[in-house]
C-alpha cells in the first residue's frame, strides 16, 4: 500500500472487480494454505498463484485438493475443482484438516457483517421461526470462520450490509469482541483478517478488535467508505491507498485467469 | 450454551445397533426400478439424506420419483443441498430440516419458491454447518451417539441448533457435542455398482462413505452396473460395500441436470431455466407439469432435456472439448464416444 | 448335538482339531458375519462357507472385507485376508462396522478364561507394573469381546486356563455376573456366547450367566470335563453329546480349507 | 472409573494447531536417505508410531536405522505391532508403550527377549486396544483432544489405560473418551510415492490414513517413486497427500521380511530363525551383530538375507504361482518380471 501511486490516470483501466480480485490476491503468501469458494475467491487465488504465490494450496471445502483449475468452477463440488487435482477427498476430511490447523486462510461473504466481523448468511429478520427473509446459512462458513487462521471478506460495501449489529450471527468474527471468540471456546489465534470491499481494505484494530480503515481505493474518500457503513468504522493513521492493480497483475488475470469474464465481467456491487 | 433447536432423528446407538443387525450380509441381486425403490424404501416421514453436493453427483432420477410419488412429512438433511432440496421442495416433501446449506443454488442464486417454502413456516429448521453435518455423520458411522466439534461455538448458529456444549475431560477445553445423525434412508448417486450394492465413486466423496454407513437404509442409482468382480479384482474401487445397501437402479445420465464428475458437466442452461420459472407460483407451476408430473420417468425428462445430443455437449463440456460436431471426425485420439 | 452317534466306530477317523474346527464352523449362519482370527477360526469361517453358509461374510480386523480365501493367512493382515477381497479398508472402518453392530460373532482366545466368560491375555500375575509372564495384550479381542453380537472362544481346556478369577479381565465376558455388562456401559445384548474346547461345547446359563457344558465330545467323559476346570461348571440336562465331524465336513475341510494341514496338522491341545 | 494408566503425548488440539501450521504447503522434494530421514526427523525421546500391521508393509529400512543410531527412550504406539516391535525392542529404543498388541507375532509365537524387555519394568506401558489407539489417531486426525468409545468397558484393560468415563449429554449413555494420540513421528512404508510425498497404499490401511494426519512429522518409505502425474492423473491414488509428509526414502522391499501386499510375501523363514535366535541373550546378540549391526544399510541386510533371488521367492509366494525354478519359461502368461 503506498500513497503516491498515480492511481487517476490510469483510473479507467480496471473495473471494480478486477481490483477486487488482485487486491485479494495479495494477501495470499507461497506456502499457505487458502479455501476459496466460487467467484472472486477462486480468481484471487489462482491469480496469486500465477504471480506471487506458486505453492498456494488451494482447498475445496467439498473435497477437491490443489487442483491445476483449468477453468472457473461453478460449483464449489464441481469437476473443474478435481481437474489434475492432488487428491479428492471428501468434505469430512477437509474440515477434519480445518480443524487441525492446516487452513491458513479462508474467503467468506455475507449478507450483513458488524464492526466486530461477525457474519450473517442465514436470515434478515431476528425472528427465528418467522424470518423476513431466509438464506442459505452457514454452509461451511461458519466451520472455516471458526477454524481457519484467517478470515477474509470480500463484499460489496453498504450501510445496508455493514450493520452495528447482524440480525443473526452465522459465522463468528470477534463475536463481542476482545476475548469472546476465546470465551466461547473457538481456537486461540484465529479470527477476522482482511474485509476487501469495492470502497477499501479494512482490518481489526488489534486491541478493540473493530473494523478498522487501512486504506481506500484509487478515487475514493474517507467519507464515502463511512458513509457506506450503518456503524462508525476506525481509520487508521497514517491511512493508506490501495495499490491499483499492476499491468501484470490485469494482464494474467485477464489472459489467464478469467479469459471468460466470468468473474471480471460482473458488477462490483 | 445449548442449542434450541430439535433433534429430528433417533441418536439412541444401541436401537441403531438392533437395526444394522438385522440387515443381511448376503450377496444378493437388489437391483429395481427408481418407482419400486422409492415406493418400497422410502415412506412418508422418514428422514432422507441426499448423497453428493447438491447440483454434483445427485441422485435426480430418485428425487423425481420422490416428488412424482408425492412423499410428504420427510426430514430432510439440508448437507449442502441446493438441486436437491429444489426439487423435493418442489414437490413440498419435507416439513423438518437440518439446516447446513438450503434453498441456494451456490453462485447461481436463491430460487424464490424454494425459497418461499422455508419462509412460509411449512418447514421447522434446526441449524448446523456442512462441517457439522458431517462430523455427525461419521459419529453415526462410528456407532456412537455423539462427537465433539470446534464449529459453531459463540454464534447463533450454535443458539439455533441441537448441540450442547461439554468439557474435555483431558484438557477442560470446550466442546460442542454434536448428536450422532442417523437418516432412515439415504439416495445416493455413484458411478459403478454392482447388483449387490457394491458401490464406486470417482471424485469427491462430501460425505457418501459415511452416509451409507449411518443409513437405515441406502439406496444406490449409478451411471452404470458393473460385474462384482470390478470390485473383487481391484479393491481400490470399493467406496461402499454392499452389505451397507439396500437397493440399486441403473440410471445413465441420472444425475442430469447435475455435474458428474469424469461423466458430464451440470447444465447450466437447464439449472437457469429452472430458476427463472421460481419467478412465481404460475411459470413454476407450469414448468414442473411440463418437466417433472409431465414425465413419467426420468427418460421422458432426458428427452425433454434434449436427449443424447445435449448429453454429448455436457460431456464435452465435461472434457473441456470442443463441441463434438466442430470436431473433424477421425482427427481426435478421444474418438466420438 | 445327538447322544445316539456311534462315534466309537469313527473315532480314529478325525483328530482333535479337525472337531474344533468342525463344530465351530457350525455355529456360523448363512448371512452371518464374522469376524476371524488366524488358525481354527479362519479354518471354520472357510468351512462353514463351503458347507452351510455361502454368504457368510468374512471379516479380518486389519481391513480385510469378504475375500475368496486362496489358503490360510498367517497374519490376520496379510495379503490372503484380501485375496479377490470385495474391500481392503481400515482397521478404523472394521471397528465402526463392529461398533454399528454388523458383526454377529467373533473368535477370541486367551491365556485365561473364567467362570463369566471373561478372557485374560494381558499378563500372569496381577501386579500391572511388574507382571510374571506378559502377553500381548487385547489387540482388537477387547473390541470384539465389546460390541459383537455373540463371541465364541475356541480353546484347549486345562484347570491352569479355565480359573475362577483371570489375573487380568482384557477383554469382558459377563464381568462379575448378571447385569454387569449393562452396568459397566456395554451394549446390550452382546457377550459370550459359546466355549468351543478339545473335550466339550460351553454356553452360559442364561440367568446366572455361568459357564455350563452344553455338549460333551465323542469319548469324552463329564468327568473329565469336570476335572479340566479351575472353577465349577453348570451341566446343562439332558448333556448333550458333540455331533462328531461328518464325512462331508472332513472331506471338505482337508481337501478344500486346509489341504496343506496348517491348522488341522496341530496338535489340539 | 478413571483409567490408571499415563497418557504419553500432548493431548491440547491447540498446541497441535501450532505445530501444523507451521508445516510448509509447498510441492518441494522430499527425497532423502534412510540414514538422514531418521538422523534429522527422529530424536531421542520422541513418541514414536509405526504404520502397517506389525508384519504387514512396515517400514523394516527405518526400523533398523533406528536401532543401528541407537535411539533411545521413545514412545512408542503398540497398535498390533509384532516384528516392528520386536525390531525396536532389540535395540531397546523405547521406555514407554501404548499397548493394544505388543510382543507377539501372531500366530507364529512370542519373541522371548522381546517379551523379557517388557517384563523387566524397563518399559512403562497404558493398556487399549487396536480400536482404541484406531479412534485415538481418528480424534487426533480431527483435531480434537478426545472422542467417545465403547469398547474396554468394565475391565482391567480400562483400568489401566488412560481413559476416563463420561455420560453422552443426549443420552444419559456411558461412554469412554479416548484422549487423542498426536504422535511426534509416524514412519510409513507406502506402495508409490512421489518426491513432494503424496503417497499410495493398496490393501489394507489399518490406520495410516489418519496416522499420516495425527502425527506431527511423518516419514515415508516407498517401494518405488513416481512422478506426480501418477496422482494427479488419478486421485483415488493419493492416499496420503504430500503436505502431510516431512521425508520420503525410496526402499525397494522396504517392508521385508514383512509381507508387502500385492508386491512379495513375508519370509516366514527369516522371521522364524529371527523368532528362534531370542531364544537366548547369546544367540540373540549374534543374530542381531550379523543382521542388523553388521549391516552398513539394509541392502547389506537384503543380500544377507538371500538377495534377489530370495525376493523372487517372495513373490511368486504373493502371487500364489509356482517357485519361478519350476515354471518353463514363455509358458507362463505372467512372464518373469
Amino acid at each position: 500500500m503506498t500513497t503516491d501511486d498515480p492511481f487517476l490516470t490510469r483510473k479507467a483501466e480496471y473495473n471494480g472487480m478486477e481490483l477486487l480480485v488482485c487486491v485479494a490476491s495479495r494477501y495470499l503468501e507461497d506456502g499457505a494454505s487458502v479455501s476459496v469458494g466460487t467467484g472472486v475467491p477462486v480468481a484471487a487465488a489462482m491469480l496469486a498463484q500465477k504471480l506471487y504465490a506458486p505453492n498456494l494450496l488451494i482447498i475445496f471445502e467439498a473435497g477437491g485438493i490443489a487442483p491445476l483449475l483449468p477453468t472457473m468452477p461453478i460449483s464449489v463440488g464441481d469437476s473443474r475443482t478435481i481437474y489434475k487435482a492432488i487428491q479428492a477427498t471428501s468434505m469430512t476430511e477437509v474440515m477434519d484438516t480445518l480443524a487441525r490447523g492446516l487452513v491458513d486462510y479462508c474467503f467468506l461473504g455475507g449478507a450483513q457483517i458488524d464492526l466486530y466481523g461477525n457474519l450473517n448468511s442465514t436470515q434478515v429478520g431476528t425472528d427465528y421461526r418467522k424470518p423476513k427473509v431466509r438464506f442459505p446459512g452457514s454452509g461451511g462458513a461458519n466451520d472455516f470462520g471458526s477454524l481457519a487462521w484467517r478470515t477474509m471478506v470480500v463484499t460489496p460495501q453498504s450501510a445496508r450490509r455493514f450493520v452495528p449489529k447482524v440480525d443473526f450471527i452465522t459465522t463468528p468474527g470477534y463475536l463481542d469482541g476482545p476475548g469472546s471468540r476465546e470465551r466461547a471456546g473457538l481456537p486461540p489465534g484465529t479470527g477476522p483478517y482482511k474485509v476487501i470491499t469495492n470502497l477499501a481494505v479494512l482490518g481489526y484494530h488489534p486491541e478493540s478488535k473493530r473494523m478498522m480503515v487501512e486504506s481506500i481505493h484509487p478515487g475514493v474518500t474517507t467519507d464515502e467508505v463511512r458513509a457506506n457503513s450503518g456503524f462508525e468504522l476506525l481509520v487508521k493513521e497514517p491511512l493508506g491507498i490501495t495499490d491499483p492493480p499492476s499491468e501484470d497483475e490485469l494482464r494474467v488475470l485477464r489472459e489467464e485467469v478469467d479469459p471468460l469474464k466470468l468473474v471480471i465481467g460482473r458488477e462490483a456491487k | 450454551m445449548e442449542g434450541k433447536g430439535r433433534i429430528f432423528t433417533e441418536v439412541d446407538p444401541d436401537l441403531l445397533r438392533e437395526c444394522f443387525r438385522s440387515k443381511s450380509k448376503k450377496l444378493t441381486n437388489k437391483v429395481t426400478s427408481v418407482e419400486e425403490a422409492v415406493r418400497v424404501h422410502l415412506h412418508d416421514g422418514d428422514y432422507l439424506a441426499v448423497g453428493g453436493f447438491g447440483g454434483v453427483r445427485i441422485p435426480t432420477a430418485l428425487l423425481h420419483e420422490i416428488v412424482r410419488q408425492g412423499r410428504k412429512g420427510l426430514g430432510f438433511a439440508g448437507h449442502t443441498a441446493t438441486h436437491d432440496c429444489e426439487i423435493l421442495a418442489a414437490g413440498k416433501c419435507f416439513d423438518r430440516c437440518d439446516a447446513a446449506y438450503i434453498i441456494g443454488l451456490e453462485a447461481r442464486g436463491i430460487p424464490k419458491m424454494t425459497r418461499k417454502y422455508f419462509e412460509s413456516g411449512a418447514v421447522e429448521c434446526t441449524e448446523w454447518t456442512n462441517a457439522a453435518l458431517s462430523w455427525r455423520l461419521r459419529a453415526a458411522a462410528m456407532g456412537i451417539s455423539f462427537i465433539p466439534a470446534r464449529s459453531m461455538l459463540g454464534t447463533d448458529t450454535e443458539l439455533h441448533s441441537a448441540a450442547k456444549e461439554i468439557a474435555c475431560p483431558f484438557t477442560g477445553k470446550k466442546y460442542l457435542a454434536l448428536p450422532a445423525l442417523f437418516p432412515d434412508v439415504a439416495i445416493i448417486h455413484v458411478h459403478e455398482a454392482d447388483i449387490n450394492g457394491n458401490c464406486h465413486i470417482r471424485g469427491i466423496l462430501v460425505s457418501d462413505q459415511d452416509l451409507a454407513r449411518a443409513s437405515k437404509t441406502v439406496i444406490i442409482s449409478a451411471e452404470r452396473l458393473v460385474p462384482i468382480d470390478f470390485f473383487r479384482q481391484d479393491q481400490e474401487k470399493t467406496t461402499i460395500p454392499y452389505y451397507l445397501v439396500d437397493a440399486v437402479v441403473e440410471v445413465p445420465y441420472g444425475s442430469y441436470p447435475g455435474n458428474m464428475p469424469y461423466e458430464y458437466y451440470s447444465d447450466e442452461e437447464h439449472l437457469q431455466e429452472w430458476l427463472t420459472a421460481e419467478e412465481s407460483p404460475e411459470t413454476y407451476q407450469a414448468f414442473l407439469d411440463k418437466y417433472l408430473f409431465g414425465t413419467r420417468d426420468f427418460s421422458g425428462y432426458l428427452e425433454l432435456c434434449g436427449g443424447t445430443h445435449r448429453m454429448r455437449q455436457l460431456r464435452d463440456l465435461e472434457y473441456l472439448r470442443k463441441p463434438a460436431l466442430e470436431r473433424s471426425e477421425g482427427t481426435e485420439g478421444e474418438g466420438t464416444d
